[in-house]
């Protein structure tokens, strides 16, 4: 089933629920490490979230937060290798009923080669893929070759476009768009408030693909502001920082409450 | 041959390389930045202006020296020294982070940051700062900081916040993602000053045209002073801003070499050295938003570097560079950290220069070939920049002992914390 | 006004001042010094090798640069800087140095050697016989050699040894003392570099001869910036070769005046300080080759001197300043170590200019003044050197804590001996 | 009595003795002391020595070797002043025999006023002065003034005078002439050979005055050696190091061996 019309069920499912909008959550493939991204994802599953990213680790994650560079670099040196993120993807969508999205940087998709590396995303079960550095002009054959597998692009929306940019990312995107709902990285809290509600109203303009925001969505008001104006709320950051600070019950009630 | 005459769509490529990946949260800094390039670039009086600042401020035109002792010594070519090292602060990064300067001023941003791996773009850079009256932070790797203090210093002094950045391996790379990090965060009022020809569009571009004023001079004196074309030019590549801007002068002069200089560190094998193109332990990425030859595994991530210069071991190598270097019209070559300290040692003695590590690469290649010309050719090395920062690696690379007890006597004069 | 058209019978003497005092043995070798140096003055073609040397190997002219924005802080005259700190080797000995070497070339000698006391004019001596292939002694006083070990190790790199005198106050005078006895010993090979316009007659006049050419170029420059000549001077003073060597440029502009900033330490009071004229500690002598103001006792032996600068804090004085104070066309002021700390971090931050300690006296009396002069005037100031070179003295005069923390590290990293 | 009719009186007195030369020796005033100074001077009395030099110190001894040197610097260190020269050479003219010559830096002499030196040297008994670095050129007034009083300045001629410089200096020389053996500061060996006596044949050449060598005179042999070029072997370094090193029955034992 394409990507956008899962989202389409799973959000008429949550018609008038508790939880308005979806939840896309996120881990980084082998950081603490596997054993306990499997941990993760299965409290994730049981809370009900609909999407996964699983993000590949990568040397220079320039668009992340203090956080998620040390996943990266702790996953790296731990080990970790595109293969085993592959093989780990895989044993996730043979499993868990949530959809599976890969995250990552340009780099690694590039020196695996761009059709053998959507090739094994498709093969792996992924549905789509976030690339932050790539930014849609240089993405075209990318894109071709993943529209031949069925692959959504997910692009990023961000509050410094321009009209015209937004329409160009709206042509480019599939399955749903990404928006980015402050300047900065991941990590830091956002305020969501009627500049992002603002900001939201203008996605919409340009896209009828489900939008999702992220970027320091950490709480069941932020969750409750995006029900209202968007479709999907990205957890990042807030669930790793959550692990690591109380593991599993701490884990379990941050997705209680979010969903309360 | 103009570098920067790009084919329609391809825009900031340099054959395969090059390019703009970049979180597009930057995607309107970036665009506004190319356009208040693409003006200035079209504005003679902006050029003009850039001159004459660089003449009053830095000392600009630096000289051509030749190196009379060597050439004699050596029994070859006629060795000639573009002195660069004159610059203010010391180096060639000056040229590029006062023209970044002149247009933040006519963008009307107020704050700049900077990463730096050797300290000199960031002295540079703070330096500009100073005199242009903006904020600055600069963001450097926690081993640079460490060793390169006396830069922090005179950055600290001249007003910048120095970061020192402790992801990743520590160095140069992290601090560039550190300040895409802020820049993402603060765009509105700040201009990521880029120290090297590498990076997104229009960075190589734009960093090319403001370094070009080295090789624009450098062809004329040498005509002036030695009649005649060199048969070689040589400069050292770490990011590839010196060598780009000294070659420009000859890019169409077909019958001059040019010879980028890479850092062999130990010599060849993953992890031992920073040569991206003399070596073979590189292949084409993209990463720190370009794409390029880089120092990777084959997982695409970046693996460590090494080289005695701190200037030179950057992962990734400017992409104009690579595309004529493929086209043959550059030749590259890496040179150890051996070779660097002998050839070092030897132009302080025979002629009274000190180049920084990171030139003496230039100056190592260029000896050993010009032993073997005959005496009535020429090669021309680009002094990228005065040693006399060094101080600490140097004397630690030729391990003088004089220096260590001077060392331990301060510490001793300053006693514990 | 020729500062240099001696009376009869006076040859070497400005007013009561200069004078050659030297043992007999010496007699043969001055005068035959006297007689080169004269040939040379004569032949125009010396002065124009002087010059080109000085445009290829050391970036002459140095430029001026306007202090756009201390002059606007300070609400007063307009601030230029001579920047001689852009000279190869960071400072104005340079001039004097490389101008030696050629007569040194012409007498045919194959030795030099050279006082230092901060270490600028070692290390430009240094650099000299490694680029004329003279064997080259520098003499330091051990406590010079101390604080200055960063250009001791660049005058041992380039080839020189360097003698850590430990006589009397280990210190300038000392080193000067210990050459006398080598060149009384080597004469017949040796040439003596001295390093300021002080001493016997002929070096006085030579000395600033061979700096004359800062003060040429800086009165067409500023002419051809500020379209009017400068209504102050600045120089700093130590043996006074800065000074003279700019201030020759406006010897016949007499409403230019001209002002000579000493080291005032920690104020007046024998031995706080090295301010021969402008504070009331010194008085008349006779003493290392000419008779000038010293800073001495009732029974004529020299006091302890202090300055922040080791460039500053020498017992005697220029000669020819002396008589030019006398007649009041200079005047003289002292600058103490703390208004100097303060003018160099006001001078960092505001212009991204790092003057020497030295230097920074200047900076300090001129700045001072600019703030309530008017707005149309001019006031020049000599940066002899860059500060770079004093990265320990200024971390200790700052007291900054970072960098002790390195220097403790570093002797952590190289371990007991 | 004119200095050099008592040179010529004790050379005469010498004729035919196993000591060809008169010797003239050497203090520091105040170095290591007074004291000891005076021992010292008892003991070269006792020898014989026709004339002794005594150094007023100074900070700046560029013409000296490093004993000498170091000697300066002790005896300022140890408060000598001009004053206590002075009342020095007094208290030795009054007891002993040989003739005192001032020797020191012309700064001691400028700074205390040339003519209040002057007197004040002659009255405290003293012959002669040298100034090692007043040339003559300079040191016309103060010569006059010497005149005056009937004070000798002795003046150097050294290997690398020229014919017409030799002359000059001839000129000016009063007392005694001061012929500087050979290149270099105090304190180290002179080899006294056929060079050194070309030399000295020469300055005989334009003086009639008596010569006396100095610089690096240490032993019998070249006692010898100038009492037959010259008239007078000055001891400098020599005697001072073996004081230094051996006291007063070293002294002794040396101006024994150098007199027998
Ligand atoms: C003196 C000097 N030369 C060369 C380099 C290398 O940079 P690039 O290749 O951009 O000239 C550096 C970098 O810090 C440097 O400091
Ligand atoms: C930079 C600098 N300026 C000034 C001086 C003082 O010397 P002078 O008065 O001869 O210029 C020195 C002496 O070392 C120096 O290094």
């Amino acid at each position: 089933m394409a990507l956008s019309n899962y989202i389409s069920e799973q959000l008429a499912a949550r018609e008038g629920s508790s939880r308005g909008a979806l939840l896309m959550t996120h881990v980084v493939c082998g950081y603490p490490s596997f054993e306990e991204n499997w941990q993760e994802l299965e409290i994730m599953a049981a809370a009900g979230v609909e999407l996964v990213e699983l993000q590949f680790p990568f040397s220079e994650p320039s668009a992340d937060g203090p956080l998620f560079v040390k996943a990266n670099q702790q996953a790296i040196q731990n080990g970790v290798h595109v293969d085993d993120c592959f093989e780990f993807m895989q044993r996730v969508t043979d499993i868990f009923d949530f959809k599976v999205v890969m995250m990552g940087y340009f780099n690694t998709v590039f020196k695996t080669g761009p059709r053998d590396f959507m090739q094994r995303l498709k093969a792996a079960g992924g549905s789509a893929f976030i690339l932050p550095d790539l930014p849609v002009d240089e993405a075209g054959e990318l894109h071709e070759l993943a529209a031949e597998l069925d692959l959504d692009p997910i692009v990023l929306m961000t509050p410094t476009n321009s009209p015209e940019r937004l329409q160009k990312l709206a042509q480019a995107a599939k399955g749903f768009v990404y928006c980015v709902a402050r300047k900065g990285v991941t990590g830091s809290q956002t305020e969501m408030n009627a500049e992002v509600a603002d900001f939201l109203s203008t996605c919409r303009k340009y896209t009828d693909l489900p939008l999702a925001v992220g970027f320091g969505v950490s709480q069941k008001s932020d969750v409750d502001f995006i029900a209202s104006h968007a479709d999907i709320a990205v957890i990042g950051t807030a669930a790793l920082k959550t692990w690591e600070s109380g593991g599993a019950p701490a884990l379990t009630e941050f997705f209680a409450q979010l969903a309360a | 041959m103009d570098l920067f005459d790009f084919k329609d769509g391809r825009e900031g490529y340099y054959g395969d390389y090059g390019g703009t990946f970049l979180p597009e949260i930057l995607h309107s800094t970036i665009e506004e930045l190319k356009r208040a390039f693409r003006d200035a670039r079209e504005d003679p009086s902006f050029w003009q202006e850039f001159v004459e600042l660089m003449q009053s401020y830095s000392g600009r035109p630096t000289p051509i020296t030749h190196l009379a002792n060597l050439s004699k010594q050596l029994g070859g070519a006629q060795i000639y020294v573009k002195r660069e090292d004159l610059n203010h602060t010391g180096s060639h990064k000056i040229n590029n982070v006062m023209g970044q300067g002149l247009l933040v001023k006519r963008m009307g941003k107020s704050r700049v940051i900077a990463e730096t791996g050797a300290g000199q773009h960031g002295y540079a850079t703070a330096t500009m700062a100073a005199r242009f009256g903006f904020h600055s932070k600069i963001y450097m790797g926690a081993v640079d900081v460490a060793r390169q203090r006396p830069n922090v210093f005179w950055m600290e002094n001249m007003g910048s916040e120095v970061i020192a950045v402790r992801d990743g391996q520590q160095t140069l790379k992290d601090a560039i993602n550190e300040c895409l990090r802020d820049w993402v965060t603060n765009m509105d009022d700040t201009h990521y000053v880029l120290g090297t020809a590498c990076g997104p569009h229009p960075f190589p571009e734009m960093v090319s045209w403001f370094q070009s004023i080295i090789g624009r001079e450098a062809r004329d004196q040498l005509m002036a002073l030695s009649g005649r074309l060199p048969d070689r030019v040589f400069a050292c590549v770490g990011g590839g801003s010196n060598a780009i801007g000294l070659f420009q002068g000859f890019m169409d002069d077909s019958d001059v070499e040019l010879v980028g200089c890479e850092a062999g560190g130990f010599g060849p094998g993953k992890g031992n050295h920073a040569a991206r193109l003399a070596y073979k332990d590189a292949s084409v990425g993209v990463a720190q938003g370009m794409k390029t030859y880089f120092l990777q595994n084959d997982d695409g991530n970046m693996l460590e570097t090494h080289s005695v210069a701190a200037g030179l071991d950057y992962i990734g190598v400017n992409p104009v560079l690579v595309h004529l270097w493929e086209q043959e019209r550059v030749r590259f070559e890496a040179v150890t950290d051996e070779q660097v300290t002998e050839a070092l040692k030897l132009t302080m003695r025979s002629e009274g220069l000190i180049p920084a590590l990171e030139s003496a690469h230039g100056f190592a290649q260029a000896l050993t070939e010009a032993a073997s010309m005959s005496t009535k050719e020429v090669v021309l090395i680009n002094m990228s920049g005065r040693g006399d920062k060094d101080i600490f690696t140097i004397a630690d690379a030729i391990g003088d002992d004089h220096w260590k007890q001077f060392i331990r006597a301060k510490a001793n004069e300053y006693g514990t914390e």
